[in-house]
């Protein structure tokens, strides 16, 4: 469909200033092409913000920041997106991140397709994809709904159809290999070698164990240890290695060590034994360690039936080993979920009520900086990068 | 006071604020802590009840329900245990959905007492589907939420999963029973 | 993959309850999967706000609001989806709406697809689909780039890769028909019957006629009636039916009569004649007409080399015919983009710095109301429903 | 001062404002006005420049021009007809793209004068393509910026044309020769 006549139209006037020129230029002209990398192991005082874009959700973005960084564009390290509630995974033993993703074929309409999507540290590109079965677990963001195992060479995907499931990848050959059925139990916590359990509606904890290629060796159930009516356990503990340390509603923990083949589920103690106020647990991260193994928790005061998820005021750092209270951290601002850098001297980032970091200084409770105005909507989970 | 409304009362954030004495939580901020709207398992929903065709008919006015209270505040009594954003403020009504977006048939239910007669009713909360963030009147209350494992009761979970899109648009809040031990 | 022994866990406790109870219940449930519906003529007083989401373009919304309704809730009708600065039009004819729209594979990444979508004005869901060739314009929202010619039986697409073409669909089979190149021209300002008129970088305006299927009849070119360096005239006129009201930067209005076969280009005249303060337009839709055939143009005082897109603080009223200013319009806050509705005594709407939208009599000048929080983000160009 | 300026000095929304005296301009409602990012027509950029491998590195520092200003700031000289997020706030800087993020080579230039030495330069701003927008440091300056029908100057038009995504992420300003006519 030409229309005759019509001939190429002049290029424009600057251009041929910018040819006559560039040759007698008494500079170089900037290069073309250049793209910033980052390191392939990220410093410790980096972390990543998980901003699920809660009013724009299919423009969900994870973003590298230096927690330890005072200049606002410095601190800025980059950022690789994830569609609709994506959930993230670092690996350490490799230079890659995982998230895992859903994409509709018109944006918010059209076929369904579910994808982990491999992201190299070093780039921030997406460098291989595993189409998924479209089932993963819609939720707000948790940890515990993608996780690695058997020496990060499996990738764990939680599913909800209702139904509940978990998806496995190979993450290395970059193939989905099943689906392992774990009905009526949630989320995924990384158990010895090659397994992990789940927590269940009626209190107890399904373990399951693969082989190499995805498969159920074995499965158990523990003896029922919570009453999820009265006294639910979160599903966001605070991990240490293979301990999980489980916050209750009311304020007690349940530490559980899942180095082994089977759980070892310790007995509850009170967080807030002797202290005044009603305080509890609460948030949408309320819980995490340090390297060293001190678990820090949101805390609020005043709690009742429905509170479990307030914004912290303080956060309360305990020994678990010693069942003890060490020190509590009076916050800036209320803050809904934390997180502490890796290291050390670990830097406790908090995102408060405004939607920023707070980052403070997790010996001291000195607050150091906030980490605001970097394009984010509801950074509502943070990950210490590795 | 919720810690929602406490978040707007510091005005700290520009845009999010409340708009009028109805309380209606308005747009960013808010879902800081739980949101995506969602609810528990009730796939028996889907056969015991018959599907209306009539659009924008019959939403309950005559239902012979007792009722009292703002469908379109946050404080209204079938909003016990609600997450997300209020169809009534998205072009849909607390037991309608907004114009093309599709309404879910496998939810989650809550026990909200009605204070118009003392009596506890089971809500079943609907999602409406297919579109992105209504954005407007978010909600959060989250009395007898559990955590994921107890799916049916989870308000952290998205029910757009009997729906042709995953997409999350709005939720309603309809009156399918009364609750035995009110 | 299954694991023996595990059979389905019990439902809620609730879901028996209300099995239980339903029948004796003394009311009615509420009825399941209600969905509400729009007239298939929107009222006068309806406008559709186009937010492009430039912070979240792939999630880019069109808001149906009543200028008229002064509570929150009433005024908000509904929502369709327009992916990454998507362009819409409205039929008058049938009760569609078209949203022409790009997506990518993956969100953000793979392949690209260009689709015009078609909306059912009722039930505001999608009807139906044509692909187009990935060419579309990608630009700030510009109502021209998506244009209904032939009593609406065809539309027309401006692309740019950057050559500049127009991609052609029928609108009754929804099917594809061609591609029209406008090399160095841009924008659809439709034109007679069956044709449309483009602007071009020389200054002179490309008319081109179609036949049925969309094949190129005719082409004219004007001479040159506008210098783009000099006194560049904006691509977005104040349109009452075929008369295109052009402003251009330094404030002077073109009107260019687009009713026959070929335009009829006016004399210019300045707009600002006899009033002090170097008033000139500007804004993202700077100019509008009303039913009637006034224009209403955003002014901004100081007007330079670069103020072409400052908000303006005054919405200024012309006579287009006697080439007079009728009345200026004090606006509450300086806006960046106007609408009118229909009829006789039409809104003047305006969105404003703060990105909510201002509701003014359009006769009067005075502010009736403000449309607020509306799950807007960037509300760039409005369009008066039909 | 700009009028995206006074909108950041009336505070009007909550998250948009000036984070620093750089004049950085932050987050939302700035674009109100343009902001694509984007540019003009320089498709011969594509021939006549070697695409360098190296990954941050020559970001320009040895190039024998003169320089003024920061390049965080939306005053910096090479912005003067930019309209979209600053790299640098990005992860990257005025020349290198954010990791992760593909450089277009078709491009829209400038001409700005480098306070420097007075001279007028050719500017090629460079958008980087292929993530969502990063959001950061919005700057819009619209000298000499015109209507889209002259392509090569219009500031309205994505420019991620030749990249694998057409999505729109931060934007580059690139010396890449002197104005005759400086």
């Amino acid at each position: 469909m030409k229309i005759p006549g019509f001939a190429c139209k002049s290029l424009p006037l600057a251009v041929a200033l910018v040819l006559a020129n560039s040759a007698a230029a008494q500079f170089e002209p900037d290069p073309l092409g250049l793209t910033r990398e980052l390191p392939a192991v990220y410093p410790q005082s980096w972390i990543i913000a998980q901003d699920a874009s809660f009013f724009h959700p299919n423009d969900g973005k994870f973003i590298v920041l230096d927690a330890a960084d005072d200049s606002q564009h410095g601190r800025y390290k980059g950022m690789f997106n994830g569609s609709f509630v994506a959930q993230l995974a670092i690996a350490e033993s490799r230079p890659e991140m995982y998230v895992v993703e859903t994409f509709h074929s018109r944006g918010h309409r059209g076929e369904r397709t579910d994808v982990l999507t491999f992201y190299d540290k070093r780039s921030l590109a997406p460098v291989g994809e595993v189409v998924l079965p479209p089932k993963r677990a819609l939720t707000l963001p948790i940890k515990f709904s993608l996780q690695l195992v058997d020496e990060e060479r499996l990738g764990l995907v939680f599913n909800l159809t209702p139904a509940t499931s978990v998806s496995v990848v190979e993450l290395e050959r970059r193939e989905f290999l099943g689906e392992v059925p774990i009905p009526g139990c949630a989320m995924i916590f990384p158990t010895g070698q090659r397994g992990f359990s789940s927590l269940c509606a009626d209190g107890a904890m399904l373990t399951v164990h693969l082989d190499a290629q995805g498969a159920v060796l074995s499965t158990e159930r523990s003896e029922t240890f919570f009453d999820a009516q009265a006294d639910a356990v979160f599903e966001k503990p605070a991990m240490h290695g293979r301990m999980a340390h489980f916050p209750t509603f009311l304020g007690n923990l349940i530490s559980v060590d899942l180095s082994g083949d089977s759980p070892v589920i310790a007995s509850p103690w009170a967080l807030a034994n002797g202290v005044e106020g009603g305080w509890r647990p609460g948030g949408v991260q309320p819980a995490e360690a340090d390297s060293a193994g001190q678990v820090y928790m949101l805390m609020h005061p005043g709690g009742a039936e429905g509170t479990h998820k307030d914004p912290g005021s303080e956060v309360w750092v305990f020994d678990p080993e010693a069942r003890q209270l060490s020190a509590r951290i009076a916050l800036r601002l209320p803050a809904i979920s934390i997180e502490l850098t890796r290291g050390e001297s670990p830097l406790l980032v908090a995102t408060n009520i405004n939607l920023n970091l707070d980052v403070y200084d997790a010996g001291s409770g000195n607050h150091l900086r906030t980490l605001a105005d970097f394009g984010q909507e509801t950074p509502l989970v943070l990950h210490g990068a590795r | 006071m919720n810690w929602v409304d406490r978040l707007f009362e510091q005005g700290v954030r520009g845009v999010a604020k409340r708009t009028s004495r109805r309380g209606a939580l308005e747009k960013i901020g808010m879902m800081l802590a739980g949101a995506a709207a969602t609810f528990p398992l009730l796939p028996v929903a889907r056969s015991e009840e018959q599907e209306s065709d009539a659009a924008a008919s019959n939403e309950g006015e005559e239902s012979g329900l007792k009722e009292t209270g703002d469908p379109l505040s946050c404080d209204y009594w079938r909003y016990c245990a609600i997450d997300g954003f209020l169809c009534g403020c998205c072009g849909g009504s607390h037991n309608a959905c907004p114009p093309g977006s599709q309404m879910s048939r496998v939810t989650w239910i809550g026990t909200c007492e009605n204070p118009a007669d003392g009596k506890s009713y089971i809500i079943s909360y609907n999602d409406c589907c297919g579109k992105s963030s209504c954005g407007n009147c978010l909600c959060q209350r989250n009395e007898r939420d559990r955590p994921v494992y107890r799916t049916f009761s989870a308000n952290d979970i998205n029910w757009c999963l009997d729906t042709d899109s995953a997409i999350y648009h709005c939720t309603t809040a309809r009156v399918i029973g009364i609750a035995l031990d009110s």
